[in-house]
């Protein structure tokens, strides 16, 4: 097993071209945050039930913990580390900071990689498209009000409507 | 962990290769239901052969005679087109609830076939569309009926070697649409624990002409409810007859009690499941006409 | 004198007594005193508990000084989570 | 009165504001570390063996095979630790044997529970150490085992401890049982009581075991110096707490243990304790190289404390008035392998709400072959609390009253003695049912089918020990070091707190928190005890900064120092006084100027005395409780037997809300923490004692499309004993939840259901029956 033939990934990540070792069966969560040491991607479940590994693949919502990571060959990845741009944060990041909805951070994450696809897609959702749309972003702090109310503001921050 | 090789062949015939090559070959779609057995030591395959860089398996087309589905297109993709929404309401509606807006992201309508959960959402919604499954193999290509795919939990009709390609799914008649409703405990992210589809067809004066009706989590398989269609046909879809239809599809159930609902609840929700399908598939064929 | 109630917990080494007065007026003084006039009251019975001087609970009182007129109470150790 | 009790401040800049908490930046972008985060080279992977058998004796373990796969380099068992004996975990709040927390870290002899850890290996990589973990042979000879309370205190049950005796009894039993505990607490005659009551409402209720379901599962890294010094970085909801638990658990020297804590990903009283930390620590002895031991979700669930199931028998007794004349409670509460319940708090706190002179509460402590359980946010408290309140809103329902009103009637406030004996200071319950009476959501209409639940909840908060060291920087900014993790917020309240004492802006105060070497001696974050005590040492090491700033300037003045005063961040020299002085004086104090700000006496500091630094530490004894009050509305599909709730509004006293936006994410939290624990979560053992939902799938904590909005109201009453009139605020908030949930939900269905979680089948066949 630890003789077994390694695979070799280039892929693309953050924009950013990114070549790779890996065993053919570690999921992409895993070789993000442990051969390539891009921590902000979380681990909380490894079976695709709390979302906190949420990444976006070739445009795509996906938790990290279900892709293999050998499947990242000429792909494109997004990942929480590429949000933040210019050092600049995103009206996601800006509103849940605003809106205090985060207490321990861990979901953090994965609720700006969902709601950043969210907002791409449908820049007006309602509150009820938000919490479905987050029903797979596992938070057990919050209750989910401050983490929706900032995602509607971001919202509307986007759609030039509100103050950033 | 015995060692584990990875193969995406760009062909159907290069995928058969790599099938034939290994007695214990998983294909790999979208891989959430894979990853996840795989991770809990439910399956530890030697090949994973990744089948979501053959074409055929990614086509989605829309024509005359029908919609044409690649077995690894992924949920997210169905859902996103809105013709294929217009006109297969709950065939969309069941492929949407399979997982959260991640899942949708990998899920493969063929996946969630060929995993043979009974509980399976888009299993009855496909049943009522009369969906057949389009089959390559070692011994060539053959096509299944949707409702004889799945043979019991986990198992269904594929033969060593052998891929499902792809669905067809015909064009609904005049008059005609479908819907599927599914129970869970909470508003998202469960396991359905028991599920249901219905298909009409009305005619002119909102009598109905034909019916099919599907069930879901409450037997070894997903399974059609003739009865419950026969009850519905010839019917003005008053509440009389949906409670023939409910009561025959619980009467058709053979559900287990497990760790998600007891058989006596699935038996009797199914019933209610099929009521309100009917009625909602009735609603739309109105709202069109 | 100060007041100490027992619980009906700890009643059992009291021999149902509820209510006492004390003459000290430092927590070491209390627990000499109270283990003097009931036997089964050990220090090692009475460490178990924190107590509560006139509504503050102190769960470590080695050094707790009291008033003539308080009131003490000895209440099971509470952490949380 | 023995403590000296400063007049409570109320006028506020900085407290009560909602800036942008200062390790949100970190959080929102990935850069922040949790548990998991550490990668250090060379890092070997450990993985745990787990019994496969509820309970069996360890015959022998065999780690040939593991140690023949290259790349595995160390194994360990209980045979690595120090027998427990009879010691007692010395410096813990609660009294804990040893020998009821090492076997959690490897078990001795016996396991007692599915899942419990045996044995563990490290490899190179965390695949094959999970190969390896497959090959280490361990023998057991299988025994019966018991998983329901009832059956568990029969006489033939299947003995989980051949030395627990019971404990609370009189006289003490002479044979050993799985009853660990059993007391009553009395006041007044109950007999009396309830023969002067018009109406008795008798009901039990169950709540089943749950989990705190933390997002983040444990982790840890260990690395050791070569020369027996270890580090520990994990995340914990208290570093010192892993310290001297691994020193005792391991037998590793304290003072050579290092503990790092990582951000924290929740923990609702989950991470008050040890499981991989421990064992990483001796791996990496073993090794020479950095241990990580990251659990899976499955472990998670199977491995650490869950929380105590209970079946409550309520009797409440009340006069057509209203006014409650009796209230009986007992407990019967489920501890799992080892015990550990809060069957304390939960038999003294049942009914802390009500005024009543007739009461008894009776807790029992009962084993089962289940994973040992741990503390929940307010640990034992919502479950018997459940049972009391439904029972409340019986009674007036009974006496065509309305609930709040029988609540208030009953309420207690200051002055009054509960069952538990400690006198109540000034509290916010009858402020808080007031609120909830005006709230436009209780006078809000109702549809068919629907139901509106209230309940109102007590939880004591605790004190215990802190420090704080904050530092002066060179332009005046501050760096406020404390040694309690923060999980949901509290760097935010240390640094208000502080800039409210110095009078700055609070953006100029930086707060961390660091390692065990490098602050005070903290006990852990939990018991609602961070922002209270914690942030009490922070209001003392600003005030002594304060004090050293005014000396420091009347030195540089050359004036006394009662005449320098503190106000908005800088030192003023009190007009008047000594004005003479300060302008005929010597020269350099007639250039001085008569007011020197933060950053000035901070630039100055090496001239007047050297680096600026104060140091707080404190066993904080003004804890003071904490209210709170629900409103729920429930609707229930009558055929299906689903929940939807509409509506949800909490109202709770927080003394002083330090950052009033936090104070609300716990109560929101906690609420629906509660709402889950009503509806839909609980642990599922099969036949064999398996836990059979252990994941995210099938422990169904809710998600957020099952919500409403959660409307709050905070109430202040201050908490007399504190200088800002803080009160801790996390843990009652998940102790009304359930009692509203339920009552709404009963009502809404014309059902009693008393067996929670209320899921759709319990109800629907309630509803068929009725």
């Amino acid at each position: 097993m630890s003789t077994q033939k390694k695979t070799h990934v280039s892929t693309t990540i953050n924009g950013e071209p990114c070549e790779f070792l890996c065993e053919p069966q570690q999921i992409l969560s895993d070789v993000l945050r442990t051969n390539l040491n891009m921590t902000g991607t979380k681990e909380g479940c490894t079976t695709g039930d709390c979302g906190a590994c949420s990444v976006i693949l070739d445009g795509a919502l996906v938790c990290s913990c279900l892709v293999l990571a050998v499947e990242a060959e000429n792909r494109s990845i997004e990942t929480i580390e590429g949000i933040a741009e210019d050092g600049k944060l995103h009206p996601i990041q800006q509103k849940l900071l605003e809106h205090a909805a985060l207490q321990c951070g861990i979901c953090t994450p994965g609720v700006v990689i969902a709601s950043k696809v969210l907002l791409e897609k449908n820049p007006d959702p309602s509150e009820e498209q938000v919490r479905y749309w987050l029903a797979g972003n596992l938070c057990r702090c919050t209750g989910y009000d401050k983490i929706i109310r900032a995602v509607l503001d971001a919202g509307a921050v986007m759609r030039g409507e509100a103050r950033s | 962990m015995p060692s584990v090789q990875y193969e995406a062949p760009t062909s159907l015939a290069q995928a058969a290769q790599s099938l034939h090559g290994s007695s214990d070959a998983k294909i790999l779609a979208g891989g959430t239901d894979l990853l996840v057995q795989m991770k809990l030591g439910i399956r530890q395959p030697a090949l994973i052969v990744d089948i979501k860089h053959i074409p055929e398996l990614m086509e989605l087309t829309l024509g005359d005679r029908g919609l044409h589905l690649g077995a690894a297109v992924p949920g997210a993709i169905v859902s996103a087109h809105a013709k294929v929404g217009n006109m297969y309401p709950g065939l969309v509606e069941a492929f949407a609830l399979i997982g959260s807006s991640q899942i949708q992201g990998r899920c493969s309508a063929g996946g969630n076939l060929c995993n043979a959960s009974p509980a399976a959402d888009s299993v009855p919604a496909l049943m009522v569309n009369r969906a057949s499954c389009n089959i390559v193999g070692p011994k060539g290509t053959r096509t299944v009926a949707v409702e004889h795919f799945n043979t019991g939990p986990g198992k269904n009709c594929l033969e060593n070697g052998e891929i499902l390609v792809s669905m067809d799914i015909p064009l609904p008649a005049p008059r005609s649409s479908d819907a599927y409703l599914r129970f869970i405990p909470r508003t998202e992210m469960d396991i359905a624990v028991a599920g249901a589809a219905v298909a009409l067809s009305l005619d002119a004066s909102g009598v109905c002409t034909a019916a099919i009706v599907a069930i879901g989590a409450v037997a070894p398989t997903a399974l059609l409810v003739p009865a419950a269609a026969v009850a519905l046909i010839g019917t003005t879809l008053d509440d009389a007859a949906l409670h023939k239809a409910a009561a025959a599809a619980s009467a058709a159930s053979s559900p287990i009690s497990d760790k998600r609902g007891t058989a006596e609840y699935r038996r009797k929700v199914v019933g209610v499941l099929v009521r309100r399908a009917a009625a909602i598939a009735k609603a739309r064929i109105e709202a069109k006409v | 004198m100060a007041k100490v109630i027992f619980s009906s917990q700890l009643q059992r080494y009291t021999d149902g007594v509820r209510e006492l007065e004390v003459a000290a007026s430092k927590y070491q003084d209390l627990v000499a005193e109270l283990s003097q006039r009931f036997p089964a009251m050990t220090t090692a019975v009475i460490d178990k508990y924190a107590i509560a001087i006139d509504g503050v609970i102190n769960q470590m009182p080695l050094l707790a000084r009291f008033d003539h007129d308080s009131e003490l109470v000895f209440i099971a150790r509470i952490a949380g989570g | 009165m023995n403590q000296q009790v400063k007049p409570v401040k109320t006028d506020f800049k900085y407290v009560g504001t909602r800036p942008i908490r200062p390790d949100g930046p970190d959080k929102v972008t990935g850069r922040a570390k949790y548990g998991a985060d550490l990668n250090l080279p060379g890092m070997l992977f450990g993985h745990i063996v787990r019994s496969p058998h509820a309970h069996a004796r360890i015959k022998s373990i065999d780690f040939t095979e593991a140690l023949k796969l290259p790349g595995v380099l160390a194994t360990m068992c209980a045979d690595d630790l120090p027998d427990p004996g009879d010691r007692i975990l010395p410096g813990a709040e609660i009294e804990m044997k040893l020998k009821d927390i090492s076997p959690i870290i490897m078990a001795r002899d016996k396991v007692l529970f599915h899942a419990q850890a045996v044995a563990a290996v490290a490899a190179t990589s965390a695949s094959l150490a999970a190969e390896a973990a497959k090959l280490v042979r361990v023998e057991y000879e299988v025994l019966p085992h018991v998983l329901d309370v009832h059956a568990a205190m029969r006489d033939d049950a299947p003995l989980l401890h051949n030395d627990m005796f019971t404990q609370g009894m009189n006289p003490p039993p002479t044979t050993p049982s799985n009853l660990s505990v059993d007391f009553t607490m009395d006041m007044g005659d109950l007999a009396a009581g309830f023969a002067e009551a018009d109406v008795v409402v008798e009901r039990t209720y169950r709540v089943p075991m749950c989990h705190q379901g933390y997002i983040e599962p444990h982790a840890a890294v260990a690395r050791t110096d070569g020369n027996g010094r270890v580090e520990i970085w994990c995340c914990t909801q208290g570093h010192f707490m892993v310290r001297s638990m691994t020193a005792e658990i391991t037998g590793i020297e304290l003072g050579k243990i290092k503990v790092i804590a990582s951000e924290i990903g929740g923990g609702f009283g989950g991470k008050t304790t040890v499981y991989g930390e421990p064992v990483a620590a001796v791996l990496a002895l073993k090794s020479g190289r950095p241990v990580k031991i990251v659990m899976s979700r499955e472990e998670v669930f199977r491995a650490t404390g869950p929380v105590s199931s209970a079946e409550t028998r309520v009797r409440i007794g009340a006069k057509n008035d209203g006014t409650i004349t009796a209230i009986e409670t007992d407990i019967l509460m489920e501890s799992g392998a080892y015990s550990s319940s809060p069957i304390m708090p939960s038999t003294m706190f049942a009914a802390a709400c009500y005024r009543c002179a007739n009461m008894r509460s009776r807790g029992r402590e009962v084993l089962t072959n289940k994973a040992k359980v741990w503390a929940y946010r307010a640990p034992g408290a919502p479950q018997s609390i459940m049972a009391v309140e439904c029972a409340i809103n019986e009674v007036a329902e009974r006496l065509g009253m309305d609930p709040i009103d029988l609540r208030l009637k009953n309420a207690v406030e200051e002055g009054d003695v509960p069952l538990f004996g400690l006198p109540f200071l000034a509290i916010g319950l009858k402020k808080a049912l007031q609120e909830a009476k005006n709230h436009p959501h209780y006078r809000a209409p109702l549809q068919a089918n629907q139901g509106r639940g209230v309940a109102a909840a007590f939880w004591i908060n605790a004190g215990m020990q802190s420090s704080a060291t904050i530092n002066v920087a060179a332009d005046g900014s501050l760096h406020v070091l404390t040694g309690n993790p923060d999980i949901g917020g509290s760097r935010a309240s240390m640094a208000l707190l502080a800039a409210e004492v110095l009078g700055i802006p609070v953006e100029t105060v930086h707060p961390s928190v660091v390692d065990t070497d490098s602050v005070g001696y903290c006990d852990t974050t939990g018991g609602s005890r961070t922002t209270l005590a914690t942030g009490g040492a922070v209001i003392q090491a600003a005030e002594m900064l304060v004090a050293e700033l005014c000396k420091r300037a009347a030195a540089i003045w050359n004036v006394n120092f009662d005449d320098v005063e503190w106000s908005d961040g800088k030192a003023i020299a009190r007009i008047g006084a000594d004005l003479e002085n300060l302008m005929e004086g010597t020269a350099a104090a007639a250039s001085a100027p008569k007011v020197l700000t933060l950053a000035e006496l901070a630039a100055m500091a090496g001239a007047t005395g050297g680096p600026l630094c104060a140091v707080a530490t404190l066993h904080a004894h003004n804890a003071q409780p904490a209210f709170a009050v629900n409103i729920c509305d429930a609707a229930v599909d009558r055929e299906t037997g689903k929940v939807d709730i509409l509506r949800y509004t909490c109202i709770q006293d927080a003394g002083k809300a330090v950052h009033p936006a936090y104070v609300e994410g716990q109560m929101q939290g906690g609420a629906v923490q509660g709402i889950g624990w009503a509806l839909n979560e609980e642990y599922i053992y099969n036949e064999k004692g398996e836990l059979d939902n252990a994941g995210f799938l099938d422990y169904r904590i809710p998600v957020a499309s099952d919500l409403p909005m959660i409307d709050t109201v905070i109430v202040e009453v201050p908490n007399p004993l504190h200088p800002f009139g803080i009160r801790g605020v996390g843990e009652v908030p998940i102790c009304p939840p359930m009692p509203a949930v339920v009552t709404a939900v009963n009502q809404a269905a014309g059902v009693r259901v008393c067996d929670l979680p209320l899921t759709p089948p319990k109800l629907l066949a309630a509803i068929d029956a009725a």
